[in-house]
């Protein structure tokens, strides 16, 4: 746990909080935090479609199964518990189930070199369930607001046919999906190709992408007390839960340890870069200050430093 | 010369393609975008996580200006991060706009 | 449709934190910040190693745009690269500003 | 504070560097250049591969700025995507226009 | 051909012009279009310098003297055949010229990769042809508009002599002879201290530009029907053509099979960065939709995707 | 001394120099400049940081108590013989020892790359001393102006005390500090994840940042008239006369040839990322284009083309 902690990416994340808390001038330009996104998607997608066509379809096909149950479910208990227990308004309720069930590309990546560090083998085609979780949580979510809300809101709304066909064309899934289909096309002399820039230098570059992550988190930090504790209460209840959940289903689909750990940080982890701007546009109701700062300020962290090392240990656990 | 109203729109920047789009149909012949970044009451839009914002201007006739307007007022101003403003410019080919 | 002024000022951008919490305090509520480069007697400042230009723009009441000008005038004319300068806008919600 | 015009062209990004110059030996002392993209009648103009579009914004005289706009309608309106607006603004240093 | 058709390359070219017809959100900020430009002007030329260092003048003289030939003669029967045949007016005539005598250093690129990936050997000085033959098309275009135009229309025209120096002082061909020279001039130690950037990871970055230039690409494939059949027909034709003439040349002047390939290609590319921008300023009357549609929605795409590998095969035929 | 010359960092500052003079187009967008200073600041800092921890503190101590030293007396004399010598007011004068008594990250970059490329070993925990040296004399130059001052200039300034704050949070010295921490902390393993991003291509990305650094000194040369001829001397003299004084003590602290060489470079650079953005804040009345133009103009120029091996060769001759 202490290797984990000791990580470049980790410290560059608590240096990026620590920078804002120090309200320091600090600052990405958008165009680089854009770039380090675009390279990410691309990166993940591509060595996970490569790895997609070493694996057989036998050993994909249940855990793919889970995931997709996963990312299915976890918005619907996320909504119920919100609504009963949080005493959230529909809205509200809604935009954190489409958040909390879909998934973070970068809590993967974190977790992905925490095993690489660690020497832990896994799964290697685990990049294509990221990209089957990203979306249809976020369609669930924005739908159970449509469901149950007082008919009279839904007079300037968006189709929710309208919001699928943008998730999808939208750049991160796009990117994603179409770089997993190049990997799984281009084979090992393809792969080769481009590994010098999308595979060797990747840890490096999601250093810069935790600096740049711990920067925003640290400022959202100060919407802490807007939220209260509920949020924070929330923000780290339902990671653990569902990253129990994630490893233990993952155990019965044939995951390795390593496997199934990765499953629970995808269960565990939740959306801040497709969930919020579909949030914003199909439920402008539900206030960015809840699901942002619940999945930015709180379960973000809690993932990157103390999540993905505790949910090693639960399998290891599990496994042993 | 001619004058005509230059309507700004300042708002978030994931409204932009949607907002466009309404602009030319209730009458703007064109527009330009500039990314901005802002702040109101304490609320900062300044990067790219959390949203910035983006401003649009566009020059019309008064009354496609009052359309926009009224349209913005009733679709966006309570749920969005949105001001809008106009005030009359002096135009070189009226023909244009 | 009530009338505001639109205060707007290019300046050096290392100044514009300053600036910021400066307007805030003499009672702009709010402020839109845009990028951008200029040139004024063969002066040019268009590169971040040597300095860019940032433009704010505050819609304020009239009164509040000439407390702001005054203040700019005492302490920034003199030393720094800024100009500044007002016209009157229609906006819509009055109590935003 | 004295009346100055602000005179806004919007233009071409290729074009900016002649436009500048061309401003300049017409009498505008400053000027003020964003980065911004556009749109007209259907027709975009906002990537680097085609082109994008670059805002200028000069404070001049009245007079200077019907000197720049018959300048810019002569040789440029045709054949390029341009347009140019004004207004009048309150400015503070009148010596520095 | 299926090979190069499943490069990492040609598949991220396919994804961008798919994003644009789904009219996904995926968009590269302008600085990293622009920093990727420069990436590749500087690597290109880098390389091709030092590679030129290790040649000898003999070895080179003659493929340069071909390369000249060629750019400048190009630009003479495309306006002649433009003016005749496509019935275009004299400004747009001269453009299209000026657009096919040029050459494209990503299209370059791509054949540099389709040749590396097949382990097909070149003559690696072919970097320094690329930089010769992009300038003088431009000039040559621009000239035959001003000797075609009628007089009254030169009134507020910019002189050859100054498009000449901009072109020079452009920041393409900056880069590329500057690069050339500073490769020459550094030797193998030099080369080594940045290879690590400007070689290793350059298959890596040419995926990422050919992505962006296909969203380009994509976008600009809806005004193929302002340009008409003419342009499409023209815009297949002329590439052709010219591959076939530079390979033949390029055998001629004792290049090798590899070597003449490239020739061919560069002779069959169209400019899409130095040239818009010189005829644009230069030639206001041309209509940017003819231009950029032909180079950068027809010939671009189709030398990238079916050009390269069919002008190897017919290389292949030549030589054997 | 040719080989130095010959180096493409060396090159590409003088490619761009020759632009600039040209009056290219070519341009950097402003974030890729602000990328490349975040990626040496990181990449120096994390591998300094790295080093330092396999360093001994015995061997440690001596070295920073002199580059300390260095930078708290170099503003006092600076500041001392700019007002008598160079006849400059207070508020130029000060600035001017800030500027002189800080230090510049990318000429110690290239004495690092000087250094390698010629096999010279070093200590390689230098970069400590960088980070180090950075901000005591800017604030040592601000209170000189501060003491000096008619009384009656202080309405309205801002407190030394916010000014040591930003100075420390500024982004340069929290990212050189920051990752030094980190280096320190990570280890081999934690090096050795990131060093494909912050190692291998080191030497690409600086001959990047020369390029459009010679493309601003290129530009600021014009400024020379306006300086004059006395801040040309200076822009000269004082570089010299602080490598000299850094190779000493740095060899009576023990250093090895190669330590003592950089400690002088550092000595004889002058800040241009941290100091102008300071001063113009804290010293408004004094002057870029004296101090701007000194620093970017003559001494940066200067220590990258000839100092360096000059004062390579002033340590050759100390040591032998
Ligand atoms: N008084 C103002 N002057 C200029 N810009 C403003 C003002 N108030 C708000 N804005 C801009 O409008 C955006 C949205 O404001 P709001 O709707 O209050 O969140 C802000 O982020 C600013 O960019
Ligand atoms: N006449 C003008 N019109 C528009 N912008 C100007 C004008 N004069 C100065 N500026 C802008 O204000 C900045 C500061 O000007 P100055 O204080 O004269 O150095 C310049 O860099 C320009 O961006
Ligand atoms: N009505 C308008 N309002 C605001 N900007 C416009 C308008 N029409 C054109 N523009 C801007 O001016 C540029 C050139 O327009 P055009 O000359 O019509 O191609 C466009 O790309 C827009 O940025
Ligand atoms: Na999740
Ligand atoms: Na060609
Ligand atoms: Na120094």
């Amino acid at each position: 746990m202490l290797t984990s902690l000791l990580s470049p990416m980790v410290l560059a994340f608590l240096l990026g909080i620590t920078a804002a808390r120090v309200k320091s001038d600090l600052k990405f330009p958008d165009s680089l935090y854009q770039s380090l996104t675009i390279y990410l998607l691309i990166a993940i997608g591509m060595k996970g479609g490569y790895k997609l066509s070493l694996a057989s379809l036998d050993e994909v096909i249940l855990p793919a199964a889970v995931a997709i149950g996963l990312c299915c479910t976890i918005p619907l208990w996320t909504y119920w518990i919100m609504r009963k227990a949080g005493k959230f308004d529909v809205p509200n309720a809604a935009a954190l189930a489409a958040h909390y069930g879909s998934v973070s590309a970068v809590t993967f990546s974190a977790a992905i070199a925490f095993h690489e560090t660690l020497g832990i083998s896994f799964e290697e085609f685990m990049p294509s369930m990221l990209a089957m979780m990203e979306i249809p949580a976020i369609l669930i979510g924005i739908s159970l607001a449509r469901i149950n809300a007082p008919s009279s809101a839904s007079h300037s709304e968006v189709s929710l046919k309208e919001i699928a066909r943008e998730l999808i064309a939208g750049k991160s899934s796009l990117l994603l999906l179409g770089f997993l289909i190049i990997g799984f096309a281009v084979g090992k002399s393809g792969w080769e190709q481009v590994s010098p820039l999308f595979d060797t230098p990747f840890k490096g570059v999601l250093t810069l992408f935790l600096l740049e992550a711990g920067l925003v988190a640290g400022r959202k930090l100060s919407d802490l007390k807007k939220g209260g504790l509920m949020i924070i209460g929330f923000g780290i209840f339902f990671p653990i839960v569902h990253a129990v959940l994630g490893i233990w289903l993952g155990h019965l689909a044939g995951l390795s340890l390593g496997g199934a750990t990765i499953l629970g940080v995808l269960a565990a982890s939740a959306s801040y870069i497709a969930a919020p701007a579909a949030c914003r546009v199909a439920l402008p109701e539900a206030n960015p200050s809840y699901y942002l700062t619940a999945a930015l300020a709180i379960t973000f962290p809690f993932n990157i430093i103390l999540g993905i090392p505790m949910y090693h240990q639960f399998a290891e656990f599990l496994y042993h | 010369m001619t004058e005509f109203t230059l309507l700004t729109i300042i708002t978030e920047d994931v409204l932009a393609p949607v907002i466009e789009k309404e602009i030319e149909q209730l009458g703007a012949k064109g527009f330009t975008l500039t990314s901005v970044t802002g702040k109101h009451l304490g609320h900062t839009r300044d990067n790219p996580w959390e949203g910035e914002n983006v401003k649009i201007e566009s020059i019309v006739s008064e009354e496609t200006s009052q359309k926009i307007l009224k349209h913005l007022q009733e679709k966006y101003f309570d749920r969005y991060a949105m001001i809008a403003f106009s005030h009359p410019v002096r135009v070189v080919r009226s023909d244009h706009f």
